[in-house]
């Protein structure tokens, strides 16, 4: 643990930080208190508080318009979004270790088409990669959701690990290197140890973003018994019809809970970071 | 080969789009049509309309797109310039009782002679008045533009400076002003059949002025207002004054009746207004066009089929008592029907559904221009009303560039 | 067979340093060959380079026969202790310890009983649960050196190993790193050693050979006794011996240097080709050869200084005084010391030179003469 | 062993392959697309560089959302950075109930571009909302935020600037490999908490600080979520950020061809901006885990 | 007025260990004080709760006379040097040790020529420009030792300052550090002093006192002189002085101890308490007090001995050799050592020990008894 001793005014930092995390939670709050409310309810009042306490928008926004409970959706979600983060981890980190420590041929150009690929707008990639895809076969299916991370292509995450890497000194690489690492377990045994709170971040950000992503199953998946959660969510508000929002935001709110969880799990990890030790003096 | 087609020749995939009532009914009537159709499976690819427009392109241009798939009517401009956007569904007039549809509805889905689409149902607009409002600001419901523009004043004076006659996004407002210049010169803003802007310079000006006249005079809710109340689109029952009944009115699509209904409280009672009309105007100016419409995706192999759903869900007699109003009133006479027939159905959306009949029998209700709704053009009209709306323009300027610069774009659209 | 062979070993750091000029070693198989040398004079660069960690950036290097210039660490066969340890902050003493072996796929009872006989050899049994940070710096140097002697290697490399310890502690290390290295010839596997010291004791007593490094350049390689003795040149008879050699200009001529005014006879066995030369030359000798007794020893002359001041160190006492304008410096034992540590500073003393262990060296390369 | 050109090459493979596959063609189809006019329906059709020269010269919505782009950037790209450093920071202190803070600040990021964050941003700024209720409070008028086209580009800012949080992670963890004794030394030489932060943690965290500029920079020019859920690019267009624009063409006026060359245009932006940071880098990053270059 | 004073100081790490068991200890304003104690007896951790960089569990410290267990380092008028560096990697030289002087506001002119001393000092004046991973790791040690001096502080705290620097240097450090300590009292400024060394000349030279501990718990506090001829218990007498004392079990009757089979008269002046004791005792004996060369010295008694083996360490040679079942070592300068040398291991030698020096200690306490 590398934290700071909190040391004067512990009640000042207190009022401060419930003050701003206030501020952050008026969503969350707010749909909680809305999953209670009539439409009518939700649109006139910005407060939290429901005029009453029924659980019914839970039950029946689980239960859904369509064939499929919310079960089902979950189910799919994880489905996407476990092996996803699996090879996503995998292949970053090799990559990101290549990147930061390694020498080789076109390391420069290479390391500028990783940055680069993350400047176009994903808008335009959205067809030619819905062609390709098409040409492999893989449409209504999750492997054009999940294949592609396989190879690194999640640069965000690819930079990330690379930026951590530069910043760590490489004294335990040099000493597991006399201890007879080889390179894949220098990185297993050492370099992913050190990594751990950036590789944590990694794993909680891939799931966050994967369980939110909306335009990739969108365009990926045909099948309703195939959608995931992000998808589901919007199943039953037409551009016409009626919406019970209560239940919307019910089933929304407890879309949420994976994504907190998984936050909450993580979140001791990225405050031990290993590689703050040493000898003390 | 693409996937969809591997599944064998005996599934067919139906895309659409809507809330929780639309996707059960539709879905207890697919599995009707299965029941009859032993040994083809409906692949139902339903979802929300948020990203189904997306969706629906990607497959399109990747020749994916489904067997039948519901659409906007807007869309088959977008989709089908030269009518080579969807299956022509002339190939399967043995599958397909056209004869359940009047001609004007049959011809909305005609594209260069090609016909790609058919209509589920017919959708103009209505005057909606909050009456319970009226009453209490002392005023009766508005029979015509005078007594429209009159009622701005009064219910400012009567209920103050927050109170409106009319509501209403600034798409709303245009058409309605389009319709006091269309019973005026005669003219809608786009010409029907050709590629051209109709009105001249003094027709968009009065059109600039009407849309400025129902602002001004209190009638109708400001679109810096509304923007300003956490969106410029943002839907009537979601306004907070509507819901308290401060907003008395609501110029829209007689689809949307039960939609602006089912957020006010009980003591709000809604009514429909006389649609207004011009002494000795020509045309009604009415403004509508099919609500939503089916079409056969191009690259289905097995048109024939799809053909045979589409028809099955527009006109088939136990497939309307499943589907019920879930897509609007039926435009296929015989599905309406057995609707009437069944009964319960809303008085209010029934009167709006006869006030627009009559005037679509009574050939006063002119086809809009295809590309009227083409998303570009929407855009363009949009912005110029916006710097209208919003002060930055002279009432001559936005006239003009609504003529010239409208001229334009269509050549290019 | 591994034998450590560096032939015109040179290094140049990125930044344009050059650390390491032509280095020539012959460090023979299972020889413990001990490295000193100022702060900076590239030893650790040296283990560096031996171990893989370092680009060699000219020369060759050789283990037992085979040029490694090009192979990667893991596999030169060897161990080394680093001075800055480098320990792994993510794992207990005990997986320290144990992390090259399970590498080694050593069979788990046998892997555990090395960690802890290296435990137990280093006297930190009861560390073996902690995390690194939870050491305190001997310790940590302790298990520094424990990861290095679990290993069965062909070569070990320290650097600087005992540094961090207390005089008991390293002198108990000290035996138990020798007896480990002979055990180790004995059992026929012998370890190859280099062992970077500060240390002079160390240096002596552990070192069958040491090999004197100055900026780079070797400045002797030999044993303990004769760099003692025979100091190949004034650098080295500086740096070896502690409180260091006298080292002083003087001027030879006829078998006699004159120091700070007096003249100093030199027996002429020590002379050697000093015989011939006359003229500048450095003029060294130890501080255990400053007496203060007289004594009947052939060679030794008596010479007055004025005291400066005196160290007491327990056993034994420094004396400081300047003869002349030169300062020099003896050792005495604390029992023959007698009045001279309550002497006033400036007060006059009779010291004993004993001038057959002097030195000469070249005044302008500082080579020995001999 | 790092300088075994061929096992690294062998861990970025992964990464090769990954770009050859998935990455190559759709960038060369984009890139080729911008120099066509192609509606979905038809064939693409070669028009040489006239999308480029008509956004160049013929586009005044163009121009000005590209102004639009920037000015976002600018202001919002500090702001989450710096915010989210900050509350890092604070976060990093030993606290009882600091993890409850933590997902705290968290959660709007898990809420992404949902319904809830739409509709919440709009409560708060509409002309009857918390934040004209707070301004009120001060003594100050109240603000037309969404219909005000100085002030709209405000409720899009603010609303990246409130999704810090992935930022903020990112940075917690960073803070995490500054070795304590570091601080211990700087405590020692009479640093207070706050040059402590400025002078030990900030330059030692450099590279992660390098890493959320340029991402954050990369994101704020492909902002869209904000600006297409609250303000739909207006008022008069004074939030239509370039992504909705190339959006709009690409999937709504289906002008495939002028949304990608209005995509390239953002990404020689973009790409110029990222190699003018890459180049300062060497002045201001400091990498503890790099050797030396000659 | 910088006294720094202990009153029953605890320390308990959060893992439970306890590292400081109640240490009173007062040293004086400007006193030069020195830590010693085996590995691991909590030196660093006392020099950090000082500093305050270590939670004080118990007791209270002050300094100058204030009460400082709550305050922040900073406000604590210390300069410290760590035993691990912590030199701040992404500064240079220079910087690293500007950093304090930049913090306090020191106009540029002064701190450039503070730095510059400092760096002169310590001979790294070339260095300056360097980045801390360029340099080797005597030299960054000496820029950790140069980051402290370079401040005015009321109080140092040397953490091992000196342990990677070679001998040369070294000595020359310690009288450098010493004379900075000197000046600076006689300028008026004293800096109280802690100093934490395992090197016993470093601690014999620059301790004006003692503090020897041992797991947590002081030992004793004396002046070096004291604490070499009157340490207070067998530990101390075993932890003082290299090599060092031999400490055997012996049997004390009548006067005279019984060390393997051999009867040692001890001269009356020396067994003080002892006089009345009979009964097991330690007795100890130095090795530079015990010789080979037969002595007219009172209380010097001949014993024969088995030898075992001898290190030369150039000026002198330790001689190891048993006498009945007990192991000693003597000091013997080289010069009068002789055939010893080449004595076969096992042969039977005649070893002078000095009665005169001998210490007695309790059996069970180790208390010395005088
Ligand atoms: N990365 C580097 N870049 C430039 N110069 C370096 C680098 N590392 C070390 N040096 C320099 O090379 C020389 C040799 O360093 P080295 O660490 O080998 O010294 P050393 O003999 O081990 O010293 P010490 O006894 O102080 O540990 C030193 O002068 C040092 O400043
Ligand atoms: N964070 C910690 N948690 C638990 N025990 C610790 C911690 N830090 C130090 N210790 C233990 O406290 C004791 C004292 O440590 P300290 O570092 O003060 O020793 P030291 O006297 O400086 O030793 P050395 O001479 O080896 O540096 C040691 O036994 C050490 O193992
Ligand atoms: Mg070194
Ligand atoms: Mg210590």
């Amino acid at each position: 643990m590398n934290q700071v001793e909190a040391t004067r005014t512990p009640w000042l930092r207190y009022l401060t930080l419930g003050a701003v995390a206030l501020v952050m939670l008026y969503p969350l709050i707010w749909l909680v208190g809305a999953s209670f409310k009539s439409n009518a309810e939700i649109f006139t009042s910005a407060g939290f508080v429901p005029s009453q306490l029924d659980f019914g928008a839970y039950a029946k926004g689980w239960k859904t318009s369509t064939e499929y409970t919310f079960a089902t959706y979950f189910l799919n979600s994880f489905l996407i979004t476990i092996p996803r983060i699996v090879v996503t981890v995998v292949s970053c980190v090799l990559v990101a270790y290549a990147f930061a420590r390694f020498e080789f041929w076109g390391k420069k150009t290479l390391f500028a088409i990783m940055i680069g690929t993350m400047m176009l707008p994903l808008i335009v990639l959205r067809l030619p990669q819905y062609l390709v895809f098409r040409e492999i076969g893989w449409l209504d299916g999750y492997l054009p959701l999940i294949v592609p991370s396989a190879f690194a292509t999640d640069t965000f995450f690819v930079f990330l690990l690379v930026q951590f890497l530069r910043g760590i000194p490489r004294d335990m690489e040099e000493a597991a290197q006399i201890d007879g690492c080889n390179a894949l377990q220098l990185l297993w045994h050492i370099v992913v140890p050190l990594l751990k709170p950036a590789i944590i971040s990694v794993i909680v950000f891939q799931f966050i973003w994967t369980m939110n992503d909306f335009m990739g199953p969108l365009i990926y998946l045909a099948s309703v018994e195939k959608y995931p959660v992000s998808l589901a969510l919007k199943m039953s508000i037409g551009a016409t019809e009626e919406v019970e929002w209560a239940n919307v935001i019910a089933i929304s709110v407890v879309a949420l809970i994976p994504s907190v969880l998984v936050f909450f799990a993580a979140q001791k990890h990225f405050i031990e970071g290993a590689s703050s030790s040493g000898v003390k003096g | 080969a693409p996937w969809v087609h591997a599944q064998g020749s005996r599934t067919l995939r139906f895309a659409w789009w809507g809330g929780a009532a639309r996707h059960s009914a539709t879905l207890a009537a697919l599995r009707l049509f299965e029941q009859r159709h032993p040994g083809v499976r409906v692949k139902a690819e339903y979802m929300g309309f948020n990203g189904y427009l997306e969706r629906l392109t990607t497959q399109i241009a990747g020749r994916a797109e489904p067997d039948l798939m519901q659409i906007n009517w807007a869309w088959l401009a977008m989709f089908s310039k030269r009518g080579n956007g969807f299956a022509d569904l002339n190939a399967q007039q043995s599958v397909l009782q056209l004869d359940q549809f009047g001609a004007d509805d049959l011809a909305y889905g005609q594209v260069q002679g090609k016909l790609n689409a058919l209509p589920l149902s017919f959708s103009a607009r209505v005057m909606l008045w909050n009456e319970s409002a009226f009453r209490r600001a002392g005023l009766a419901l508005p029979r015509n533009w005078d007594e429209l523009f009159a009622a701005g004043p009064a219910f400012r004076r009567a209920l103050g400076d927050g109170a409106f006659p009319l509501d209403g996004e600034l798409y709303d407002m245009m058409l309605l002003a389009q319709t006091w210049v269309q019973q005026r010169h005669g003219t809608p803003y786009v010409d029907p059949l050709n590629r051209r802007i109709a009105m001249n310079e003094a027709a968009a000006l009065d059109w600039v002025r009407t849309y400025r006249r129902l602002v001004n005079e209190h009638v109708c809710t400001p679109l810096p207002l509304r923007a300003s109340l956490g969106g410029a689109e943002k839907p009537t029952e979601q306004q907070p004054d509507w819901v308290k009944g401060r907003w008395a009115g609501n110029y829209t699509w007689d689809a949307l009746i039960g939609l602006r209904a089912s957020t006010l409280p009980p003591s709000e009672k809604l009514a429909l207004g006389a649609f207004p009309t011009l002494p000795g105007a020509l045309d009604s100016g009415l403004f509508g066009r099919p609500t939503l419409m089916y079409a056969v995706g191009r690259s289905s192999p097995q048109p024939e089929l799809a053909a045979r759903l589409m028809n099955f869900l527009l006109c088939d007699p136990e497939a309307a008592k499943i589907l019920g109003r879930t897509r609007g009133l039926p435009s296929a006479r015989s599905s309406l029907a057995v609707l009437q027939a069944s009964g319960g159905l809303p008085p209010l959306e029934l009167a709006a559904h006869d006030q627009i009949q009559a005037q679509r029998l009574a050939g006063r209700l002119r086809r809009p221009a295809p590309l009227f709704e083409h998303a570009r053009f929407l855009k363009f009209m949009r912005e110029v009303f916006e710097t209208v709306a919003y002060g930055k323009t002279s009432d001559l300027d936005a006239a003009r560039r609504l003529v010239n610069e409208g001229q334009a774009l269509l050549q290019r659209l | 067979m591994a034998a450590v062979n560096l032939r015109g070993v040179e290094k140049t750091y990125p930044n344009g340093f050059k650390a390491v000029h032509g280095v020539d070693l012959d460090v023979r198989d299972g020889e413990f060959m001990v490295f000193v040398g100022p702060s900076g004079c590239a030893k650790s660069t040296l283990l560096r380079m031996v171990a893989g960690l370092e680009s060699i950036t000219g020369g060759e290097l050789r283990i037992g026969g085979r040029a490694v210039n090009d192979l990667p660490p893991k596999e030169r066969g060897i161990a080394m202790v680093f001075q800055n340890y480098a320990l792994y902050p993510h794992m207990t003493v005990y997986d320290n310890l144990a992390f090259g072996l399970k590498l080694a796929k050593t069979p788990k009872a046998e892997l555990d009983q090395r960690v802890r006989h290296a435990a137990q050899l280093l006297e930190m049994e009861h560390l073996l649960d902690r995390y690194p940070k939870q050491l305190s710096g001997g310790q940590a140097q302790r298990v520094a050196v424990g990861r290095a002697i679990v290993k069965k290697p062909d070569v070990f490399l320290f650097d600087e190993p005992l540094s961090n310890l207390d005089a008991k502690l390293r002198a108990a290390m000290r035996v138990r790193l020798t007896e480990l290295h002979r055990s180790l010839r004995e059992a026929g596997q012998p370890a190859t050693t280099i062992y970077v010291t500060h240390d002079q004791t160390e240096a002596m007593t552990m070192g069958e050979r040491i090999c004197v490094l100055k900026a780079g350049v070797i400045q002797q390689v030999d044993t303990p006794t004769a760099l003692y003795e025979r100091p190949a040149n004034a650098f080295v008879a500086g740096f070896i011996g502690s409180p260091e050699m006298n080292l002083v200009p003087a001027a030879l001529q006829d078998g006699a240097v004159a120091v700070g005014g007096v003249r100093l006879p030199i027996p002429t066995e020590r002379l050697g080709r000093a015989l011939a030369v006359s003229g500048e030359v450095q003029f060294g000798l130890r501080p255990e050869h400053i007496g203060i007794q007289p004594e009947a020893r052939p060679g030794t002359v008596a010479v007055t200084g004025t005291l400066r001041f005196c160290e007491h160190m327990g056993a034994e006492v420094f004396v400081y005084f300047d003869v002349g304008a030169q300062a020099f410096s003896a050792r005495i034992n604390a029992d023959q010391i007698g009045d001279l540590l309550q002497a006033p500073r400036g007060s006059q003393h009779a010291f004993q030179f004993q001038m057959g262990q002097a030195h000469l060296f070249d005044a302008r390369t500082g080579v020995a003469l001999r | 062993m790092y300088d075994n050109k061929r096992l690294g090459f062998l861990f970025v493979l992964p990464f090769v392959l990954g770009v050859l596959l998935f990455k190559l063609t759709p960038f060369v189809m984009s890139f080729a697309l911008s120099f066509t006019q192609y509606d979905l329906i038809d064939p693409p059709e070669f028009v040489g560089l006239r999308n480029y020269q008509e956004l160049a010269t013929a586009d005044p919505l163009f121009v000005k959302s590209l102004g639009v782009t920037m000015w976002f950037a600018v202001l919002a790209v500090p702001l989450r950075v710096g915010f989210a450093l900050l509350i890092a920071h604070v976060l990093n202190f030993k606290l009882k109930g600091i993890n409850a803070f933590r997902a705290a600040f968290y959660i709007p990021s898990i809420l992404g571009g949902s319904i809830a964050t739409a509709v919440l941003w709009r409560f708060l700024f509409a002309k009857h909302g918390l934040v004209n209720i707070v301004l009120a409070q001060l003594g100050l008028e109240p603000i037309a935020w969404l219909a005000d086209e100085h002030y709209s580009m405000w409720t899009i800012v603010l609303l990246f600037t409130w999704q810090f949080g992935s930022a903020m992670v990112i940075f917690l963890a960073a803070l995490q490999n500054v070795p304590t004794s570091l601080y211990e030394a700087a405590e020692i030489d009479g640093a207070s908490k706050t040059q402590q932060f400025w002078r030990i943690t900030v330059p030692l965290i450099t590279p992660v600080i390098f890493f959320n500029l340029i991402m954050q920079m990369v994101h704020a020019f492909q902002e869209f979520n904000g600006p297409y859920m609250i303000t739909e690019g207006g008022p008069l267009h004074s939030t239509y950020v370039l992504a909705l624009y190339i959006y709009d063409q690409s999937f709504r006026f289906f002008n495939l061809g002028y949304g990608a060359a209005l995509s390239w245009v953002l990404f020689a932006l973009v790409g110029g901006l990222a190699l003018l940071s890459f180049w300062s880098s060497k002045y201001w990053v400091f990498y503890a885990g790099e050797k030396d270059k000659k």
